[in-house]
């Protein structure tokens, strides 16, 4: 699936709710889902802090795809990561560096995202971006 | 006994509702909301008297001059100051700390010297004294606060040495809810020959303060937080040290003569008034008071003491809450920890069932890390939340519990 | 061309009689009077998004933030400025540059250094120059002004030497209406390789401001007199100084990391912007702003220079009235000297007769007694004043003459 | 007259105005008939500033009674310093501590008087009552 159909699925799979509880609950179990990273991963190298919830991300790049793996200590924040992962993960650099993350508004996220929100997602996003230029001007190189 | 719903109508912005529910404001440590008065006050004074005080000869700025005047007037009876020329308007307590950080400073502070704060300060009292140590390259010395969260007056009247100059205390921690001792912290404090500082931002807008009761040299508030206008604040100064200080800032107003060579100062309160006040907020503010007042403080700190009452039993009874802050003498703050939800989870739920609660270090990051965590979530109550709102609240963090397991 | 009539009706203390006659307010200079967007976009703020920014996880203080965030958005649009983060928002002109004069000053300044400025300055842009040299044993340098109220740009040029650290000159004089050729002064500053702050408090309410196009390093001003509330200011540094420079107040929102050890400070602009900052004023600023905007800055130009024009012919008309300030480029400010009659009695009549005009040393004592007197009796007019305004107060001076004979 | 009965005097004066610029004419014309005070006299030691006219005052005790002698450079202020001199000058010093100034009020002066409006007005009748106080403890003493 290319970002944009992955965008496209996860916009239908949170149409059915029409309450913030079910879309909260929804975040939960997502969160649950992802994989949890080593204690050894949580560290600061990899952590995007926020005022108030820790985000740990970790990339990998195999094959010219960048893979992320993540985790927070805030459970509806665990499920917002867990989100940008699945739309992310798993496709190139430059597809990375070009993503516009439209979902993020659809679903009703943009206010978790504003900068006045400290809760580390706007620098999450522009992390992922951010190691995806990086890993892009490496395989330049 | 107050009239709650009387009360509530005084305030337009509690009939707000978010997500289509009622708003629950428990977050009025953080800011409090205006009442009627407040805002017909501040809308008469841009469309009636709007004009640059103290320096015109003409009518309008004439009655803006009065009605500022009058705001100091308002504000000195309020704290019960012994002179109106020592009660000086500032953009905020922050800026009351800063100023006196800096200014008292200047004049008293110097290498090797101390300055005694405690672990529970809110980071506007900890902050200023830290550069001003760092500056002078004097020393900081800290009261510790006890499991309860209070303070430990035994380490505290330890701490004194010959080079202790000057000591900053809270009135009312912002993040705990601890009333402090103030009258005996300044004791102490005089008996060893020492000025103090007490920061009322928490205290102001919660009962009866007696500044020549209390006898502190310097306290201070901030007008939004004490149902008035954001961008004003007072400090109250002990003329003995606020003619020695030299000024903060400088610009318009606060100068006798300036030549370019030389600039001589003008007399309190205007010395440490650079520049055009926010006149019109002072204003505000002591509507505010006036309202406070008719209100009756006392009525009002007894509705508080209620709603905390309430509140802690109502919490209490939640399985895994544990409140942080137990002290015998409260503000209606309550500050908690959920087993297994992270304050974030719990805040953002709360907040889509119209909860308006805080989460995090409060800006009290050595207290709050005292208790060995990171943040906490805060309810912070004042006379206008009710009953039914603390019900609001708890059934929330059952609910958010709920979701979580 | 604009519609005065409808100007007018915007702004409702126009309206006002004082002693039974119409206000003519001609004391824009200390002040400006605010449009209904200002007061209904004040109003709204405090019944509807009212609460802390920056703070909570809730829907309100989000609100809050987001609006407030927009306000320095709309600052950043309005002078030009190429980065958000460098639009720091101060409780008015004189905190911006008592803010720089110490921030700069701690970073850069050391004994032996010399700061430039002007005979042509406002005390707000004097004594915290001052204040800073006499701390830091530096040196005070001044451009000269000319007779017919422009600066020595000759002098000027021969001031620096290698040990000038900065220059702080206005953009524009509250006292003489001068519009100073800011982008020269800058120009011939970074030939030094010296920064420049300019002081643009009475420029900004006139007329175009783009800081990249004038290139200065710190440019500042007041809400309040660009018909916005008070209590707010502006200021923006570029931030390859901005990040040098250590933080002037200390408190919430400020800091990183907090510890009673040391505390660590946020970014920019949060690092200089200590405590809860009124974020009420900065979002009815920018709709001050955004008023100015959409009334056309070019016609609101073309309109002053017509009443300066007009009122300047008007005024030399008068026998034994002198203007004091003749500069080819002026705002429409006007000060004056009457022979035989002394500015006090004459504003003190003006005012009786509804006419309001400021008189003294308008703040600017240095640059008054350069041109031989105690004070000035100054007309500050500005887009919403009329001709028939300007004729009253001819009519008002020739019967304040007649009374005096 | 008692300080009382020219107060009344100034009153009775000043009601048949009903106008501030005949109010203010009657001041002028005051203040062109107060004496002046001579170059010499206007030094430091007599000069009670305000921020925007000067004003000196002299004070002269003869035979227990204070006389005072004023001057400023403006000419309202100098009839306001007219009238103040009219009321308490010839006085003794505990008459003039004593005295109640209810006349500028009631002639409509107190806002010239307000400490906002910086002409030095209060300060002057501060000064002429401190100067009462001085000689009153010094015929004490
Ligand atoms: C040129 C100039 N600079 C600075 C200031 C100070 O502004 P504020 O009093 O609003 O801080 C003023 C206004 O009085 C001014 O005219
Ligand atoms: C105890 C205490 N001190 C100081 C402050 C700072 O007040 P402000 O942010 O209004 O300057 C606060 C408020 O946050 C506080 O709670």
């Amino acid at each position: 699936m290319t970002i944009e159909e992955k965008q496209e699925k996860i916009v239908e799979e949170f149409s059915v709710f029409d309450d913030w509880m079910d879309r909260y609950n929804f975040l939960i179990d997502l969160g649950k889902d992802l994989d949890v990273l080593s204690e050894k991963d949580k560290n600061r190298d990899y952590l995007i802090e926020g005022c108030q919830s820790k985000v740990w991300l970790k990339p990998d790049l195999r094959e010219g795809r960048v893979y992320f793996s993540a985790d927070s200590d805030a459970i509806i924040t665990r499920g917002i990561v867990a989100l940008l992962v699945r739309v992310l993960s798993g496709h190139t650099p430059a597809e990375i560096m070009d993503a516009d993350l439209s979902f993020i508004d659809r679903i009703g996220l943009r206010q978790n995202l504003s900068p006045t929100r400290s809760n580390g997602l706007l620098a999450m996003v522009k992390q992922m971006k951010l190691y995806a230029i990086a890993y892009s001007s490496k395989m330049k190189g | 006994m107050l009239n709650i719903e009387e009360i509530r109508s005084q305030f337009p912005i509690l009939q707000t509702r978010v997500y289509g529910r009622p708003l629950v404001y428990l977050d009025n440590g953080a800011t409090t909301h205006k009442p009627l008065v407040v805002l017909n006050k501040l809308q008469e004074a841009y469309t009636s008297f709007n004009s640059n005080v103290h320096r015109g000869v003409h009518a309008l700025s004439d009655k803006a001059s009065v009605e500022y005047e009058g705001a100091r007037e308002t504000v000195k009876r309020f704290i019960n100051a012994p002179l109106v020329s020592e009660i000086i308007f500032t953009s905020g307590a922050t800026a009351s700390i800063n100023l006196v950080a800096f200014s008292f400073g200047e004049r008293y502070i110097s290498a090797g010297d101390e300055v005694i704060i405690s672990e529970m300060e809110h980071h506007a009292n900890i902050v200023p004294w830290q550069m001003v140590c760092k500056r002078k390259g004097a020393v900081l010395k800290i009261i510790p606060v006890l499991d309860d969260g209070t303070l430990d007056m035994e380490r505290y009247r330890e701490l004194f040495s010959s080079r202790t100059r000057i000591v900053a205390v809270t009135h009312v921690s912002n993040a705990l809810g601890t009333i402090n001792p103030v009258r005996e912290i300044t004791r102490i404090a005089h008996d060893n020959g020492v000025p103090i500082l007490i920061d009322g931002a928490q205290a102001i807008q919660h009962g009866n303060v007696d500044v020549q009761d209390i006898d502190c040299d310097f306290y201070l508030f901030s007008g939004h937080k004490v149902y008035g206008p954001t961008g004003i604040g007072v400090l109250y100064g002990k003329s003995e040290y606020l003619n020695e200080m030299p000024p903060w800032q400088g610009g318009g107003d606060m100068v006798d003569r300036v030549t370019l060579e030389e600039t001589t100062f003008n007399e309190l309160p205007f010395k440490f008034e650079a520049g055009t006040t926010n006149f019109i907020g002072a204003v505000g503010m002591a509507a505010a008071l006036d309202y406070l007042k008719s209100t009756g403080i006392e009525e009002i700190g007894l509705r508080e003491k209620e709603l905390l009452d309430y509140a802690t039993r109502k919490l209490e009874g939640i399985e895994g809450l544990r409140i942080i802050g137990t002290a015998p003498e409260k503000i209606p703050i309550i500050s908690f920890l959920l087993e297994k939800v992270h304050m974030y989870d719990a805040g953002m739920i709360l907040d889509k069932m119209g909860i308006a609660v805080r989460t995090g270090t409060q800006c009290a990051q050595p207290l709050i890390n005292r208790f060995g965590t990171d943040g906490v979530i805060r309810a912070s109550m004042t006379f206008y939340n009710t009953m039914e709102e603390i019900d609001a609240l708890a059934a929330g963090i059952v609910k958010v519990k709920e979701m979580m397991e």
